[in-house]
């Protein structure tokens, strides 16, 4: 009796909960990051950052604007290469490689995928918005063709758009827009896609369309989503990271890093807690 | 009450004074048009005043072909040296901005379009006549593409700056190299910004004519040589309006006309370019 | 190598003034600071001065001003506005377009039309009241008044057009929120608008001064090319621009074109000055906005 | 469209309360078949057992917390979420009934050995099939079931109170020793849990009511 | 930074609570009074009563949900509003046991008077007491002073025992008559309900303590 | 005991309950939009609205994008008038007087304060974005004085600005500026004020000032907000209204007006509760 009433208990244990769903299978660091700082010119914007986003899993990183939540996520595919007097310190593998020193850029960002704000469609039509990148990486048409369409079947866009892929782009929704964003990203087969406030400038309708695809996503990359949106990072996300400016140094730091559930039930940190319930500053 | 009364009032008077400033400025504008066309029309109606050159006073059948085919080849020269390097140095200058010297290459591309084109003439008569010793075509072009450069410059730098940074970033997080993405992805979503800055750029040369005073200096014949001295629309107008002879008058306003024709054409056409790039822009 | 090509702006600014001091130097060695004071020029002694030219530059480009700035931005409002965009537009693309027509049409336009109209219109009625005062005096065709008055119609479109320009790029929500709060359609414009797109318009002004500052080909066929300082605005005078237009074909010799081209080089470091400016003002309203 | 995460967190709750009331069935059951068999041994397992029950109650209620802190659900989800939760509760009660008739089983095997009167036996097939059918109810989210269930509480009532004046009758009439007088009690008591645990079924019952439609009503 | 309505409809739903609570135990009170004074109408007041305080317990659910339903409260403030909830249901539980005595009252009212036994009353005092004291433990959110309340407990079920123990061994020994021992197992029953509000006790102080700490403890 | 029980079920009642809040004393008609219909042009934006806004009460809008929510709000104070084509039909009683049809609009606008999304300042000094409007009324310097502070106190920025009254406003920090807005339209002591996505610019911190603000400022103006984010109309308002575009006209209508918290609770109507579950679309 013992042993067959232990079953009551075990499997609902895994059911509701990320942080114990994420224990069996993957779940295991694709990104470690360690001792990161990061400056602009003068001036530092994250300081002592530590933690480890695990793979296929989806990590949220939420904070007040000016916590340094984007800079962080420019960090893990050197998007601040384009901002010179950036500079990093300390460092942050990717299954091993180190991303702040590499010279292999151009791999680095098709593997680590990026989906901005701001959906800003190519100006071309639906497909070669796809295959734009694959293009120009030199892939046989053949292959490019299978691409576009699988990219749009991720991306749960295809069934919408399959009648009319020469369509120019922009005349796509905004929340469209997004999903084709998240299709050309995943063109180019990323493992990790880090997404910089996808939803921030949809409304709720596309928003959820948007959360619904991250969820089915998730089976197979990596994802990393920066919001300034608290009730999406506890819906979406299986671990959350909160990060807040320090008041002295003017800098970002990590403040806690835990199982969305827990951080939302029983932060540890006494900010975190203040921030969550909206009793902050 | 009574005061937003006076208010509404006040408010009602000033807006019948703009509105009655606008016509006035107008008007002026209006008639420039009208006369160019009512005085050019008649010597435009005769088919030898674009197949014939010039003719002595009293002769008849006057035309100012040499001119058109002059104006052709100055500022077909002047865009082959201005555009490239133009679209070049405004992609370089939108792409890259954030070298510290951009915004000096930026501000001297403005002065440079704020120089008075007479004081590029003479640089270009210092620069080519006067080591060659004789005026020509050469001269003019250089002349004329020293207008055009920093024209096309700026126009291509503000086309490329309009594409969303978005793009840009989408770009380069798709791992293509920098040069692709500035080449092959924002070039082309600013193609049509580009062309225009292109176009205005040839309608202001070949309205110059203080450039061409003392650089292509004008030729009564018809001649392809761009070696010699060419004579050019403007010139024409220019020239024959200061004359006492009614039939050179006439003559300029003609020239007058087909230039304006010309000028407002190209400036039609680059305008309606211009707005599909700001749709597109806006959509993007 | 996009690097190197864009530099060639700069470098031929650059050249421009160096080759131009190069070429003037004769003049500039001769006369010294005395070229600017002087007021003769004549070939056959060889002593000239560029006082009267500069003087005429100077005052009809800033007569132009006076006479088109208000225009120029009450037309500016108009556009701004929204509603009837065709209307408006239409309008404003005509505008935009007088900005592109040669100024030798202009020139032409005004040699024939403008300056007799203008005589008899403005220039006899004015002196016939106030020809006591001594620069209201004199009517004459061509003259430094009627040069000025083409000066500003051909800039007025380029006023007209960036005004505008700047006018539309202060946000929208400061209008709407000057409406909410009750203001009406004046007090919104002269309270709010125009004061957020002040430093443009300044810049647009100073601009529109630099073209005419430059502006060779009309002036010249109106101004009366007389080389002095003028009693009256009604009297004929001469600009830098045009002295050179007319004589540096025939100017021969060392000094004299060297003369001609310090004119040159007087006129390009004056509009230089004013233009660097203008782009600066108007830099600093755009950034004002882009924050 | 569906929100993929959060219905599978609900799906998960709903399987977690049903495995909860599975357990409670077997309770029960447990609990009858050792006072019927006079099994102290089996009375104690359902002693032991019952920390498994309010383990998953536990569980229930955390999982409950987590989908609400992190789905923020309202209007019918939130409703669903409580209502699952309020029947969690009386469920986990049932469980504590349970344990009490285990307890007093073990008073009873001490005692001599007597016949078990039969309406002990009817109230707990009663009470064990309202248990059963009430989590079907759950499970296919049948409203109607559920107030049917509920109903026949009245008929546990009507056995309880036969019990009731039987025992106290015997225990009036007739010459009793200490023993005697304590097996009634104990059996009256055993009874009397019997009928709370038909009670909380209603309960059970006004709760899916409530999940399903809304409407918070009086059963029974 | 505050969150002003937040703060406002916690304070008001804490206090509903603490209303609830005092309803509670006046219920209580006026269902031994009734038991001592052998006061069938106070009895039947008790009853009566009854729906005021499952009126107030269903305000409370709705209110909790309303809360949460526009407030979407995380973390402390989540926890805190089900604790309240939690306490709500046990309050309730207690206002039927409440009428429950009331309804044996009634019941013993109609059979000859005796003389109660002391425990009754010592039991009586001491779940009033328990009861009177959680709620002040709410209100000051004072966790240490729950803990202690609830582990009061033993002492209630001390008593209760020995009430049992009596009545049985009385009924055991000598001559009953149905109506002795329908008074006296309705006696038991009157102790056992006063054991079971003791009991609820300590579930409330477990709740305080989760809505405070946020740990799941338990006591007595 | 049946009369003093009552009091225990009477006063709770209150508490909590916005809709039985708005019972005592305000919550009467301030705003009442009968079979409002509005047009761009030829294509209708707003069909058969019928609602009324209870004083000193917060009332929500809320809708996908493109359901008119804005163009509603826009009608409160004619703000669309300054489109040109923009065309109202029904009637809108504020106070009884009809805003449709009324000719004194200055007086009208005085009366119906609005806050935008973009605080967008005035090119003046703090002080100066807060007297614009009295100044255009005429008030005395004394006055103005008087209500700079006033406005500056109500809208929570006082102690922050006091001692900079005169720096630029631009100088403010977003949130700051989105206070010194709401202090703008209150200086001329409007009755209702209308919020048209007053926070989605802010980050959560500013945002839960601005809510606590409106908390605050309910007491004396009715006030009407426009948001897409729907916790936040939950959190804040005592009414809420749900629009919808509707699938064939591509006009906006509204769907429930309630209570905010049966909205929330009990919606009425099928596509209420899609909504505010997020299974809609």
């Amino acid at each position: 009796m013992m042993a067959d009433s232990r079953p009551f208990i075990q499997p609902l244990v895994q059911a509701g909960r990320p942080e114990l769903r994420a224990l069996n299978g993957a779940g295991e660091a694709k990104v470690k990051t360690e001792q990161l700082s990061f400056y602009y010119g003068k001036n530092q914007a994250l300081k002592d950052v530590t933690f480890e986003i695990p793979e296929r899993r989806i990590t949220a990183i939420i904070g007040p604007s000016g916590c340094g939540k984007s800079t962080l996520l420019r960090v893990f595919n050197r998007m601040y290469d384009l901002i010179p007097s950036a500079r990093a310190s300390g460092t942050v593998l990717l299954d091993g490689e180190d991303v702040l020193s590499t010279r292999r850029l151009l791999e680095l960002r098709q593997k680590v995928g990026m989906v901005f704000q701001r959906p800003s469609p190519f100006p071309m039509s639906i497909r070669d918005n796809v295959a734009f990148a694959p293009r120009l990486l030199g892939w046989n048409s053949t292959r490019i063709k299978e691409v576009v369409r699988q990219s749009l079947e991720r991306s749960a866009l295809w069934d919408e758009v399959k009648d009319r892929l020469d369509d120019p782009a922009t005349s796509l929704s905004g929340g469209q827009q997004q999903r084709l964003a998240i299709a050309r990203c995943l063109a180019v087969s990323p493992q990790v896609i880090l997404m910089d406030e996808p939803c921030s400038a949809l409304d709720p309708v596309a928003t959820l369309k948007i959360e619904d695809l991250m969820a089915e996503l998730m089976k197979d990359y990596t994802i990393v989503i920066v919001t300034h949106n608290m009730q999406q990072a506890a819906r979406v996300s299986d671990f959350t990271a909160f990060m807040l400016m320090n008041p002295d140094g003017r800098y970002g730091e990590l403040i806690e890093f835990a199982p969305t559930a827990d951080l939302f039930n029983q932060p540890q940190d006494q900010r975190t807690e203040a921030y969550i319930t909206g009793r902050f500053g | 009450m009574n005061r937003n009364a006076r208010r509404r009032y006040a408010s009602g008077a000033s807006l019948a004074i703009v509105y009655a400033l606008t016509v006035l400025a107008l008007i002026p504008l209006g008639l420039v048009l009208w006369f160019t066309v009512s005085k050019g029309f008649p010597s435009v109606l005769h088919p030898e005043f674009f197949t014939n050159s010039f003719r002595p006073v009293g002769v008849p059948g006057a035309g100012i072909v040499h001119a058109i085919v002059g104006t052709a080849i100055l500022v077909g020269l002047a865009s082959l040296m201005a555009i490239p390097i133009g679209i070049l140095g405004g992609v370089y200058l939108a792409e890259y901005n954030v070298a510290r010297w951009a915004s000096w290459v930026r501000l001297a591309s403005d002065v440079l379009v704020g120089t008075p084109s007479i004081a590029i003439g003479l640089f270009a008569y210092a620069l080519v006549v006067a080591p060659l010793h004789h005026f020509s075509g050469y001269s003019g072009a250089v002349a004329l593409a020293i207008l055009m450069l920093p024209i096309v410059i700026r126009t291509t730098e503000g086309a490329v700056a309009l594409i969303p940074n978005g793009l840009r970033e989408s770009g380069l997080a798709l791992g293509l190299r920098r040069w692709r993405v500035s080449l092959q992805l924002i070039l082309p979503a600013a193609a049509p910004g580009v062309i225009t800055g292109a176009l205005l750029a040839v309608a202001r040369a070949s309205g110059e004519t203080a450039p061409l005073l003392f650089t292509a200096f004008g030729n009564q014949h018809l001649v392809f040589d761009p070696n010699g001295q060419l004579q050019a629309l403007p010139l024409t107008v220019y020239q024959y309006a200061l004359q006492p002879y009614k039939s050179l008058q006439d003559q300029a306003w003609g020239a007058a006309l087909v230039l304006v024709v010309m000028v407002l054409g190209i400036n039609l056409i680059s305008r309606w370019v211009l707005r599909r790039q700001l749709r597109l822009a806006s959509s993007l | 190598m996009t690097a190197a090509v864009a530099t060639t702006a700069p470098v031929v600014l650059v050249l421009i003034i160096a080759i131009l001091l190069q070429q003037a130097w004769p003049a500039v060695t001769h006369f010294g600071p005395a070229f600017l004071t002087g007021v003769n020029w004549n070939p056959v002694t060889e002593s000239f001065g560029a006082l009267p030219a500069i003087f005429g530059t100077v005052t009809t480009s800033f007569l132009a001003l006076v006479i088109a700035l208000p225009i120029g931005v009450a037309v500016a409002v108009f556009l701004a506005e929204q509603g009837q965009q065709t209307f408006r537009g239409v309008i404003g693309t005509g505008i935009e377009l007088l900005a592109a027509i040669p100024s030798v049409v202009y020139g032409i336009w005004a040699l024939y039309v403008l300056a007799p109209w203008s005589y008899q219109h403005i220039e006899v009625p004015i002196s016939d009241r106030f020809g006591f005062i001594g620069w209201l005096s004199q009517p004459g065709v061509r003259s430094l008044f009627n040069a000025s008055l083409v000066l500003a119609v051909m800039i007025l479109p380029t006023l007209t057009a960036i005004s505008r320009d700047v006018i539309r790029a202060v946000p929208r929500g400061m209008k709407e929120n000057a409406v909410a709060l009750g203001a009406t359609w004046w007090e919104t414009t002269w309270r709010v608008i125009l004061p957020a797109a002040r430093p443009g318009i300044f810049g647009a002004t100073i601009l529109a001064l630099g073209r005419a500052l430059g502006e060779t080909i009309a002036v010249t066929m109106v101004i009366g090319n007389r080389y002095e300082i003028p009693p009256s605005i009604f009297s004929p005078a001469y600009t830098l621009a045009s002295v050179i237009a007319n004589e540096f074909t025939e100017a021969t010799g060392t000094l004299y074109p060297a003369s001609l081209i310090e004119l040159g080089l007087v006129l390009i470091l004056v509009t230089l000055t004013v233009n660097v400016i203008a782009l600066l003002l108007v830099r600093s309203t755009k950034d004002r906005f882009a924050a | 469209m569906p929100r993929l995460t959060f219905e599978k967190e609900l799906a998960s709750l709903r399987e977690s309360l049903v495995r909860m009331g599975t357990l409670v069935e077997s309770q029960i059951e447990a609990a009858l078949n050792a006072l019927r068999r006079r099994d102290g041994g089996e009375a104690e397992k359902v002693r032991t057992q019952d920390q498994y029950l309010n383990e998953l109650f536990r569980q229930i209620r955390e999982q409950v917390f987590m989908v609400i802190s992190t789905q923020q659900p309202v209007a019918r989800d939130l409703r669903y979420l409580m209502g699952l939760q309020y029947i969690a509760t009386e469920l986990e009660r049932m469980g504590d009934y349970a344990v009490r008739i285990a307890r007093m089983t073990s008073t009873l095997v001490a005692l001599p050995d007597k016949p078990l009167r039969a309406e002990f036996g009817l109230m707990g097939e009663l009470a064990i099939g309202q248990v059963h059918d009430i989590l079907e109810a759950i499970i296919d989210q049948n409203v109607p079931r559920a107030r049917e269930v509920a109903s026949r509480d009245n008929e546990v009532d009507r056995l309880w109170h036969r019990v009731f004046e039987d025992l106290v009758r015997e225990m009036g009439e007739g010459p009793t020793d200490t023993d005697g007088a304590l097996r009634a009690v104990t059996l009256l008591l055993v009874a009397h849990n019997l009928e709370r645990i038909s009670d909380r079924v209603t309960n059970v019952a006004e709760d899916i009511v409530f999940l399903e439609t809304g409407q918070v009503v009086e059963l029974g």
